[in-house]
Order: C-alpha cells, then structure tokens, then sequence
C-alpha cells in the first residue's frame, strides 16, 4: 500500500498492518525517516515537500514490484507524507514483511534508498522567512546504485 | 487525450523559477522531450536554465524519460531537478 | 534497552522511544521476528524458548557496543522474548536510531544477524504433545560471518 | 566467590538429555574447560555426547571460551549446543 498524505502517520498502525498481512510471515523490517534537527543550513526550522502527484505513486509502486521480484515480499507499506514539516516530524516509512529476516531487510532497504533517487520529491529547507531547495547528494545516489 | 497539443509541466525549484506550472506546445512530427526543452530555453531570460548546467530530470507520462525520447499529442512532458524526497 | 522477558512486547512503544531519545535522529530502522507458522517439523503449535540469564544481556550489550563502534547509532533497543510462545507471535524486536539511514539498517541488521548465532538462546518446536530442540541453521551462521 | 570448587552449568538439549542443571568440579591447577568435558565425558551413558558427533558451545563466566581456555575455582563453566535465538 502506498499512501502520499500532508498529515502525520502512525507508524505503530503500520506495523500491526503489515504483522496482520499474512501466513508465513516471520520478519518484518521497518524503516521512518524523520526531519533531523540539523539540516544542510544553519538555523533550519523546517521543511516543505513537493511531489508529482500521480507519477510518486507510479514510481514507488514499481520500486515495490521490483523489490518483490529479488526477495521474498508478503507485503510492502509505503507512507510519504508532503507539504509543511517540523523539526523531528516523520517524513517516510517504508516496512515490509517477508517469510525470512534478510528478504524483509534488504527488500525494505532497496525501497527506501531507490525512493531518494527515483520518487518525484522535492525538499525545500524553510530557515525563519528564507527557503531553499535541497539539492540532490551524491550519496544517495551512490546508494542506490549499488543495487543495481 | 489524443489532440495535437503536449502538456508541459515543471516542478519544484524549475516550477518557482520560470513562475510556470504548466504550458502547451505543439506536437511536431519527431519531436522529442530535448526539442521542446531546447525550444523552451531559447525564449532567454529564466528558461536558459533548461539548457544551463544544473541537471534536469524529463519525464513521459510519469515516467522517466531521456533527452531522445519522443514526445506525441496528448503525452504529458514534465521537467524537472534531481529528486530529494525521503 | 536491552529485555528478555516471557510477555509480549509493544513494538510501537519501542518505536517511540527511539523517536523520542535525542537530537539529531533523522533515521529509525526496526526488525521484528515473529513466529512462523510454518516450522521445521510438520504441524508446529508452539515454540519454547530457553536462555542463560546474565550471560544473554551481556553477549547483547557487546553487540550494541560493538554496532555503535561501526556505525552512527544514537540508541538501540533489544527485546527477547522466552518461554512457551504460540505461532504468530512476537519473538524479538531490534531498534536502532541514527542520523543516517545506512547507518540504522547495518547496525539493525548486523545486530539481529549476530544475534542468532551468539546470544544464549534455544528454541524447542512443540506439535502437539512432542517437542524438539531446533538445530542452528547454517544458513544464519554464515549471515553473521558476513560482517566479520 | 573463589574457593576451590567449578561451577559447571547445562543448558537445552544438554541439561535436558544429562538431566543435570548443574554441577561442581573441583579445581586442579592448570585445568581447561576441555578437561572438565572430557572428564564428565568419561562417565559414559549419555554423558558421552559431551564429546560426541554435535558440537557443544563453551562459556567461562557467561562469556563464550574454548575447549583450550583455563578454568579455575570460583568460576561458572557453561555447556550448551549451538544458539538458536531470533
């Protein structure tokens, strides 16, 4: 399931979801993103996310797809939420259930880190009355790639 | 849709920048997602940074797409800068 | 935090402690294991789950040190359960908050990984009125091996 | 506690199969935990699987050790089969 919503999200909720999705289920991997008190600027006091409706879901809908053809996939959750965010707020949450713990890792890492370099989001760093657009980092982009 | 028309959107920092959301161009025979981006760029000014050297991403329908890429009637086009979500 | 108790655990309280434990988290990973219903003998009921008290918290808390030697981890979070557990049930939870994503799902995953092969812990199946002890699979020896 | 006697400790399958929880031996100088099991191994019966086909985990003082590490008088010796946790 995948969810783009502005509001908050209740990562416990997620859990039972994915815990009540099925026989065989024996490893649930979960990951949440949170904004981090320190951003790329000083004095950051919060974010903003864009994204492109429709193609997002697209996107990570295909990412899940292709994660359940490498490894073992009972069920994958997909929250990302978009709009005005507060230091420490939940961003992203990516949980996947599977028969066997290294599938669930894997599966839920290759998600999450495809998402950062192929879901249309774009962050924006709000610092008192100044924004600024988050660049892409290399990082995350070397991330991914090593799964390919 | 179907029409002789391509919708183009922008996003994000492009979106802000060329204070545009969304325009039409026409649907030449042979034109690809570079074509309208060059054509786009050359009205100068803020649309030079289509062309510039920040990267642009190009996408087909909600799906990413190439420079190459052919473009028809109906297609949605949208540019726009490396993603940064998550 | 490091548990073994016989009850149940929460995994979306363990999940707000970890939100809740300090500036600069920007990354929460979790694993769950549960019971499958599906075992090594036909027609499992139950599991029972022995351990060597004292000495499990320690081999724990050497793996968390140890994590937090190779990774940003800003706190980790540890529950086992033992005793008789029914199928479907939660066996054992593993948090880990960081600032950075990779950094949260290596030290979730390594701990998890090293914790099947060195915590002092022995499952037994029960099928009805038999019970058997479940050998060490080689399959997660050589798991933990990876991180060596 | 570091009087002259070794507390030995089974777990699992061990303490269930020995019917033994625990046990003391005494502590002779230069003494290792092998010592210790193949002398509980000697009294035959089921207690030969100390020493038989499945391999059996050592830990002096709740921390894993091996065949070749010394033991001495107050310390608590543990055997027990391959972990199966998680």
């Amino acid at each position: 399931m995948i969810t783009i919503q502005s509001g908050d999200f209740d990562a416990a909720a997620e859990y039972d979801a994915l815990r009540d999705s099925g026989a065989g289920t024996g490893a649930i991997a979960t990951f949440t993103g949170l904004v981090r008190d320190s951003g790329d600027l000083q004095g950051v006091t919060g974010l903003y996310l864009e994204h492109y409706p429709g193609m997002t879901e697209q996107v990570i809908q295909g990412l899940i797809d292709e994660a359940s053809k490498r490894w073992d996939v009972r069920e994958a959750r997909v929250i990302h939420r978009v709009g005005r965010l507060a230091l420490r707020d939940q961003i992203v949450f990516v949980g996947v259930c599977s028969a066997h713990r290294g599938d669930a890792f894997a599966a839920c890492e290759f998600i999450m880190d495809a998402l950062k370099t192929s879901a249309p989001f774009w962050k924006k760093e709000i610092t008192g009355d100044r924004e600024h657009w988050v660049e892409q980092k290399e990082s995350d982009l070397a991330r991914s790639q090593n799964w390919d | 849709m179907s029409d002789n028309t391509i919708t183009v959107r922008f996003f994000a920092r492009l979106r802000e920048e060329l204070e545009t959301e969304e325009l039409n161009v026409e649907a030449l025979p042979g034109l690809t997602a570079g074509d309208v981006l060059a054509e786009l760029a050359s009205r100068g000014g803020r649309w030079a940074q289509l062309q510039g050297d920040q990267p642009v991403m190009i996408a087909i329908n909600q799906t990413m797409a190439k420079a190459g890429s052919s473009v028809q009637g109906g297609d949605e086009l949208a540019f726009f800068p490396p993603v940064t979500g998550g």
